[in-house]
């Protein structure tokens, strides 16, 4: 009774030509292999006990941060959950930034007070993580209403799961957004499951593009297993941000347990390898080698690239010090 | 210079003042335009700043709230209302888990320029619901500051140097104080850094906040016609405490009361006594007494209302159990 | 720029057959006057200060809880608002409780301890009485769980506004109900505002029954001015309760102001007087007196009947008692 | 007869009781099923008792509690989990405006017998938004129960009595404990009515609850190890506080020290001093000290978190204060 498959048909394989040039083909790939080396390297690290709390592993759903996030300008802002790592390094926070912060080293982004659920970064205007499921979303729709009212041209992209569409903040923020007009873009990073509960006993309505629609907020889904497919219906989606907000829905996966305390009661082992067959690295490798616009070699170069930035990261974070018990204080409030 | 000046007329007043001088901020809330606002308040705001700045918002509470945390990190200063204490239960998730944390969360990174203002307090027969008083729940929470003015003055002055404030602060506005009228100086500038003497004495000090001011300054005054000179200390600033002045209140009587509207387990006043107890537990003659609200759900009827909540004949009761 | 007209187009007024004998037609239209008549007398004890506290008149709106309650069962359960002196009044509960409770006697249904907001009959299953604006929905929800698990055949009729509509306990409940089956009748009285607030500046999509389908739960709309088209659309929700919750909108007007401290800035008074051409206790006379099952001898005798019931319940109320204050903490937690 | 038991295992059990003996009994929460419970306090449960008794709900926390509420006005007798207390924030309107008020706003015609259980409290590196302590918040609530099991035993035998309470009762569950071994009587029975000292002593008192109670003991240890005697009082109710105990421990001992997780300002402490300082005064020989939370969020950095919580060092440290 306990194990349950989820009640999607699986699509085929992410497959067919990729319609960009070489170069951004192996940028959205490496961005990818990037997210994968760094996480990899997270679950090693927190069974040597380096990094602790919660952490929540982006494995399986890289297609969908680092095909969205490109189709987002410098100026846009960024909104996340407390599976972000990811994003945040597509958005271009800096690996040694990401793990120091994991660490708790004074050279995280945050100082080492957040760690892994609380990357911020102001430079790229990422602003969080949130490990309030649907937290963030009332966030975004002020971050939009100012940028509306400052007549700044500015997006704000939101991610959150399918677990937070059950949340209240989800509906009040939906509403607001689509009432008031606001250039929010709502992420949905649906992997089917909020923790060990499927979709299916969370929503009355699976459909969530049907939910976002009843906002009178136009609604597309992307396959988030297809990295082309999750940055072309972005790109779609904020072209028609100007007459109000948009909902995003990113269908994908998550291949590891839901945090490190997951014995993954809820589904079965054959639906998670099912689905590994749709992975997005090795699908979009395959398509980007059949076009001739990578080789093995060069595959196993980025791959290395990554590995390289990853132990570098490591390093980094390993030299780092730790802030100070004096100045626990801080940054409670503003100086 | 002083004026005469209604707290309602200064409310507005400071709120007019704020969105004329700064056009980052505007008003959000539930019947802050149209209606003109739940307490009258925001009347004529609508037509003079417009939809844009005056906005009325759905009965969403906690998106609204969040709604004002985000704009406040886009650049602007908004300053969102809560028609009452009893609704912020519903948008305490953003306050607590999003604004009052944020700027830590980010390693300092992002401040919350933010500005809450909400309706507290009973007193008007609006029953169990309607009556909270949770100003020690909201004192509690670090990475926030809460005000609560009680006098004209105060509601005239309080709303500049909360706009000012970098980060997230929650100003409280007692409903039994809306029709209180006072003479204000021209220039209402205070501070929001301490708590302040109302009233001057030397044989208990008063020590309360908000709603209960004014009947801890009849209190006064009934104990002054007995002999009683009694010092009232206006808190004014619920979080962070002014232990100071607390202090120095109490050393110099040697005898205190502390009044308080919250439900008298775990209220705001316990936290009063509690600093008494660690910062001048040897000045001490008696021990220090509260006057709180009963704890039961305030009730609709008249009489049950009135002696569920602290009265200036309790207060006067308790200053006399000092001495007894 | 401050009034507005609110965006829904006037049905003519109420009119054609009623399908009813002329008992349970005179039982309809009794109702109705009995509310009105309760309530104008309250905003007159308002005046004179018998009444205190908030004061929220369903005058104009009648035919809702005068139409929808009949078509319950004696064994459902109802839940309301801050605006439910009609509902309880229809279902069951003496007028002499109610004047009681309003004027904060012992006497009072709730022995003064509620007042007007806070309603609540156990002997009728009137769960309250909510002056928290969509605070009822999750309340009802489990109390039809509650019915569902023990096996009993029992509806619970949940009474709210157009502007509970925006709240996350909207939401969060419906999909709950929806995705459990559970045998709730969501009724929202759809007057077009909430406080000041026009359902056009509150509701990106302002088709409730929309929203409610986003749920995958069925919807009707009914005519709230019209009790036949209240008490027919209700009846029909009910037969359907089997598979799982409805949703009913009945489009009301309110006639006086939110409560008594409302100017009524953001409305004209001719939107009222035009809706004033559909009132629910008129037209409903009207087609009555059309169809010989009324004559206005009987009905200025049943309007005295009701007049006098609420001299009753004056009387009754000024001859009560006050809850001795000694007992001021009864209550509180069970004995 | 004793045996051997863990607090997470107690839970499980006083659970498994439950639900075995009551079918009124229904466990209803966010992964409480199919993940078998955030804590695992759950697994196994679904299989045995079925998807209507053991309820996965969706993420909505206002709804599945209110949707308590409504069951236990309806007939049954639920257990709610919130899986921590830092998302029962979305709940609070219905605790509060609800649950908490029910029985009084309609003067005493229904009761809500309902369970409301809780993970609380930091130290496990979790960060600001999930190492909340906020059990004095419900503390103040009149019309709710709050307890906190500290022990096995009380994880084995709140329960019940809770269950068996015609009015709401909220629980919380220090994560800190969940992996705390004790030995524990066959028969658990035991009662929700008041505190209970842990450890005799007379040179100082130190009352605490939950998650600091093992540090509480381990100070005591280290004080007994150079001379200081302590007692350790376990609040175990947290509302209604019994005073009484509090008061007797006090008045023998002479000096206390209160020992909480929540923020310092407007902790459950101050309210625990509060009543000392009302009804044993003049047993003091020193002022009440109190160990807390720093104001800070709780950060996630091991050595910071350390900083910001109580710790068996600074208990002892606050207890030596007293004797300077
Ligand atoms: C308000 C709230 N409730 C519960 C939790 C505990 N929790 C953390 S993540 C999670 C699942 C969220 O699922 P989803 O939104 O689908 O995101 P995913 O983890 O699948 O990326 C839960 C229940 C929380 N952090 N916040
Ligand atoms: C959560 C909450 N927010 C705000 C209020 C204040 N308030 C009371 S009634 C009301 C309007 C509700 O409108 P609607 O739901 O349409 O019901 P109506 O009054 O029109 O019957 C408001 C804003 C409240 N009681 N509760
Ligand atoms: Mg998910
Ligand atoms: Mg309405």
């Amino acid at each position: 009774m306990s194990a349950q498959v989820a009640q999607v048909e699986l699509a085929p394989p992410p497959s067919g030509p990729v319609p960009y040039p070489r170069e951004f083909s192996i940028q959205l790939l490496t961005d990818m292999v990037r997210i994968r080396r760094l996480e990899e390297k997270c679950a090693e690290l927190y069974g040597a006990g380096k990094i602790r709390g919660f952490l929540h592993l982006y494995i399986g759903e890289e297609a969908v941060a680092a095909g969205a996030l490109p189709a987002l300008a410098p100026g846009d802002n960024v909104v996340a959950t407390y599976r972000e790592h990811g994003h945040a390094l597509v958005r271009g926070m800096s690996m040694n930034a990401i793990m120091a912060e994991m660490y708790g080293k004074r050279e995280g982004c945050a100082r080492g007070r957040g760690g892994s659920m609380h990357l911020f970064d102001s430079a790229t205007r990422l602003y969080g993580g949130n490990a309030i499921v649907g937290g963030g979303l009332p966030l975004a729709t002020g971050l939009a209403l100012a940028a509306r009212m400052q007549h700044e041209d500015r997006v704000t992209a939101c991610f959150f799961g399918d677990g937070a569409v059950a949340e209240g903040a989800f509906h009040e923020s939906l509403n607001l957004a689509a009432l008031w007009k606001l250039p929010v873009l709502f992420c949905c990073e649906n992997n089917l499951y909020g923790m060990g509960t499927a979709i299916e006993r969370a929503e009355s309505q699976t459909d969530l593009c049907a939910k976002a629609r009843s906002y009178d907020m136009p609604a597309l889904s992307a396959d988030g297993m297809d990295i082309v497919s999750a940055y072309e219906t972005t790109k779609e989606a904020v072209a028609m941000i100007g007459q109000g907000p948009v909902f995003v829905e990113y269908r994908t996966y998550r291949y590891r347990a839901h945090s490190m305390f997951d014995a993954e009661l809820y589904r079965q082992k054959a639906e998670v390898e099912e689905w590994k067959t749709r992975g997005p690295i090795h699908t979009f490798t395959a398509r980007l080698k059949a076009e001739g616009k990578l080789t093995e070699e060069e595959f196993l170069a980025l791959d290395a690239r990554a590995a390289a930035e990853v132990a570098a990261a490591v390093a980094f974070a390993e030299a780092g010090t730790w802030e100070p018990v004096e100045d626990l204080l801080k940054d409670v409030h503003t100086p | 210079m002083t004026r005469k000046l209604g707290y309602r007329e200064a409310m507005r007043e400071a709120m007019h003042e704020a969105l004329a001088s700064d056009p980052r901020v505007f008003l959000m809330g539930e019947d802050v335009g149209r209606y003109g606002g739940t307490y009258a308040f925001s009347k004529g705001f609508l037509d003079e700043f417009g939809p844009e700045r005056i906005r009325d918002t759905p009965l969403s509470e906690l998106a609204f709230v969040g709604a004002g945390i985000g704009a406040a990190l886009g650049g602007l200063r908004p300053i969102v209302e809560v028609m009452t204490v009893n609704f912020s239960l519903l948008a305490l998730d953003q306050i607590v888990n999003t604004a009052a944390l944020y700027r830590h969360m980010s390693g300092g990174q992002f401040s919350v320029p933010l500005v809450i203002r909400m309706a507290t307090g009973a007193g008007r027969q609006v029953a169990a619901q309607h009556s909270h008083s949770l100003e020690g729940w909201y004192a509690h929470i670090p990475g926030i500051k809460v005000l609560a003015p009680a006098t004209v003055e105060d509601a005239r002055g309080m709303l500049a140097p909360a706009l000012a404030d970098p980060d997230p602060v929650v100003i409280f506005e007692h409903a039994g104080l809306f029709n209180l009228e006072g003479e204000v100086p021209d220039d209402c500038t205070v501070d929001i850094a301490g708590a302040k003497v109302r009233r001057g004495g030397t044989a208990v000090s008063i020590i309360t906040y908000g709603g209960s001011l004014p009947k801890a300054l009849a209190a006064a005054e009934t104990l002054a016609a007995e002999g009683v000179d009694a010092e009232v200390v206006d808190l004014r600033v619920l979080r962070p405490l002014d232990t100071a002045t607390i202090v120095a209140s109490v050393a110099k009587c040697r005898r205190a009361v502390i009044v308080d509207e919250g439900w008298r387990s775990g209220s705001l006043a316990a936290e009063v006594m509690a600093r008494i107890m660690e910062n001048a537990f040897f000045e001490l003659d008696a021990p220090v007494a509260r006057v709180c609200s009963e704890e039961v759900p305030i009730p609709y009827a008249r009489h049950l209302e009135e002696a569920a909540l602290p009265q200036p004949e309790k207060i006067v009761a308790a200053v006399k159990g000092l001495f007894a």
